[in-house]
């Protein structure tokens, strides 16, 4: 028995997952492994799908593999239906990266950056009336450089505003398995502060120009965060 | 009522393991009882800037005084207009709406009255504030979280990129639309100073005039004395204009005088007393021999 | 225990190792992973030596570390006094699949490629009018390697030039949905990707749907790419 305290303890059995023989699973479990370590970014689940023998259920060996890996120095995580190794953050005091310092945001950024990953998917115009202030230009591009925040679409209304959203890089970055773990998602939920819905019809003018588009207005489809319950069911965005 | 420093980084967390310098932009925002300091420049906006007051006042934010609230944004920005410190549009707008609402405040509502009550409207604003402080409280707790590449980090020598696309090549909906973007921007600047070469400045109207001065005695249409100028057509009538602005600053010099029978006639000029005693002006004529 | 078959089995208690409290020696294992696991090349011993808790042998650490991985999809292995993370070598198939086929696409591609998203149907004239500077044939067959880039039709003027336009490949891979939602002259500066200083009577042209052919352009049939030798087989790039 090792001195080490290999993680074995903590594996359980996952219940339902088909039977298959042990060795063709400790071999997917390796393959797996292999894809997601040789690899510095997330790795989508369904690639390490597609390369594992016949038969194997993908998601039990990942959580299987996410479990061995648990109490170790690299921790297998899930970004989105990506997975990754990382090393566990508690032991930041000894790891350094050799590649220069973490971006810094300017406060107007980072502000920005939280309304869309709390109300995505968000048209400019709504990020405004959240901060009562216009965005200046170079805060959202800052924002899609970094590649945390993303063109999603366009909202169904008139002018049809383009609506951003996070990325998986944004996930990955900020330690966060989906965005049902944005710290504080469901109290903030619970209080309304992120149905969009201002209590009454009243709203406080922003007196410079909104945007506003008069471009065609065709139906797009809305990608759906409607499931996270971030989109005001009936959509009424337009507060 | 104006004493405290608003620095919402600190207000909670400081305590808490090594706390980043969160913002670059950590500006003063600080706002002094004597009222000769107001930084309007500290605060994004109205709104920033009411909830900084409502924040003076130490309560949860569903139980501020509204009508508090609305008296101390309407006293600062009247301190502000007393020392001529200038105010953006916004700050004024929001003065008068909340003008208005203190007004609905007081007046009880009239029966046939349209619009939200004053009530309604104040539940707006509390609402809007505590929206803003919630999604900087947010902000906070997003970015003092585990950060890839300071706390945690990837492999650090990777053996290989998976791709499930099917596409040997790399880019992002951003690279495409920032390629897209600098492009025409930079086409559309070129086009600018192309169309900028096209309009005569004063400047170089009255340096061709001082230059071509030398040739004429009698009186000469100013049309004749462009013509050489005015192959492009498209150049006459800024050509036109700004040759007969800078002859009227001659004229005025005594370098130049004028002269038009008619309305809409030629316009005539010759050498004026000045310049016939050779007498250059001081000022613009400095490039004038090119 | 694991159906994974975690490594356990195959550590031995070092011989001759000092005592050590097992929790130390843990942790000082989880230090080592780390550190080796987010290197850029293979790691000193004695860089690691100087990080692990007073008192713990590298040697020993690393030799068991080494036993952990040893049946597993990652090896740690030396290299010399140094130790690095590798694919175990019977996986590297699975590794090596794909390796190197990812290219960044070049800043004339991305320019060619934005030009034909928005322009399109747009024709090779068009394209170089548009960017001031002729179009290598190398950019084009890039594109339309990638399966970004399709022929349209043909504009029904002089010469009848092909028109080019995009394809589903390229909304899947931008993420778009359909080719209204890219972003329009507003959304742009909004996201301050366009300066303010642009002329006012600067535009972005709203792209013509993927199956829509313009009044002026006739459908591309076979026989027109053949004649037009744009059908070389296997898309003989020279870029």
């Amino acid at each position: 028995m090792s001195e080490i305290d290999g993680p074995q303890d903590v594996v359980q059995a996952d219940e339902g997952a088909a039977v298959v023989d042990p060795r063709r699973l400790h071999e997917a479990a390796r393959i797996a492994e292999a894809l997601v370590f040789a690899s510095a970014g997330p790795v989508p689940e369904a690639y390490i799908a597609d390369r594992l023998p016949a038969g194997v259920d993908v998601g039990h060996v990942m959580r299987q593999l996410k479990a061995l890996y648990a109490g170790r120095g690299v921790n297998l995580v899930q970004v989105g239906d990506h997975w990754a190794f990382r090393t566990a953050p508690d032991l930041s005091f000894v790891v350094r990266s050799d590649e220069g310092e973490v971006r810094k945001l300017s406060r107007a950024a980072l502000e920005v950056l939280s309304i869309i990953a709390y109300h995505q998917p968000v048209t400019r115009a709504e990020i405004e009336d959240i901060r009562g202030v216009q965005t200046s230009k170079g805060t959202l591009d800052v924002l899609l450089e970094a590649g945390w925040v993303r063109f999603r679409g366009r909202r169904r209304t008139p002018g049809r505003p383009v609506t951003f959203g996070t990325t998986k890089d944004f996930l990955d970055h900020f330690g966060l398995e989906e965005l049902r773990d944005l710290p504080g998602l469901e109290e903030l939920k619970g209080a309304g502060l992120l149905s969009g819905r201002i209590p009454s019809n009243f709203q406080i003018p922003l007196p410079l120009g909104e945007d506003e588009l008069s471009e065609d207005e065709d139906p797009i489809t809305q990608m759906d965060l409607e499931e996270l319950g971030l989109l005001t069911p009936g959509g009424k965005e337009d507060e | 009522m104006y004493g405290t420093r608003f620095n919402p980084q600190k207000t909670d967390a400081s305590d808490a393991a090594p706390m980043e310098e969160l913002w670059q932009d950590n500006r003063d925002r600080a706002l002094h009882e004597e009222g000769l300091v107001v930084d309007i420049a500290g605060f994004e906006g109205p709104l920033d800037l009411l909830l900084h007051l409502a924040r003076t006042q130490k309560v949860d934010l569903s139980r501020i005084s509204v009508l508090a609230l609305v008296e101390q944004y309407l006293a600062f920005i009247e301190r502000a207009r007393q020392i001529r410190i200038e105010l953006a549009a916004d700050y004024l707008v929001m003065a008068a709406w909340l003008a208005y609402l203190k007004s609905r405040l007081l007046i009880p509502q009239q029966p046939k009255d349209e619009g939200p009550s004053g009530e309604e409207m104040a539940a707006t604003l509390a609402f809007r504030l505590k929206r803003l402080e919630a999604m900087r409280d947010a902000a906070t707790r997003l970015v003092n979280r585990n950060r890839l590449g300071r706390d945690f980090f990837a492999r650090g020598a990777p053996e290989h990129i998976p791709t499930e696309r099917r596409s040997a090549f790399d880019a992002s909906l951003y690279d495409l639309l920032s390629a897209y973007a600098s492009l025409r921007q930079r086409h559309a600047i070129t086009q600018v100073t192309i169309e900028k070469r096209n309009v005569w400045s004063l400047a170089d109207a009255r340096e061709i005039l001082h230059r071509l001065m030398g040739e004429v005695e009698d009186w000469t249409a100013l049309d004749h004395f462009l013509l050489r100028y005015l192959t492009e057509p498209s150049e006459r009538r800024t050509a036109m204009a700004s040759a007969f602005a800078a002859t009227l600053e001659m004229v005025r010099e005594g370098q130049l005088e004028l002269r038009q029978d008619g309305v809409f006639q030629p316009i005539f000029l010759r050498r004026g007393a000045q310049a016939q005693r050779g007498g250059q002006p001081d000022g613009q004529g400095d490039d004038d021999h090119v």
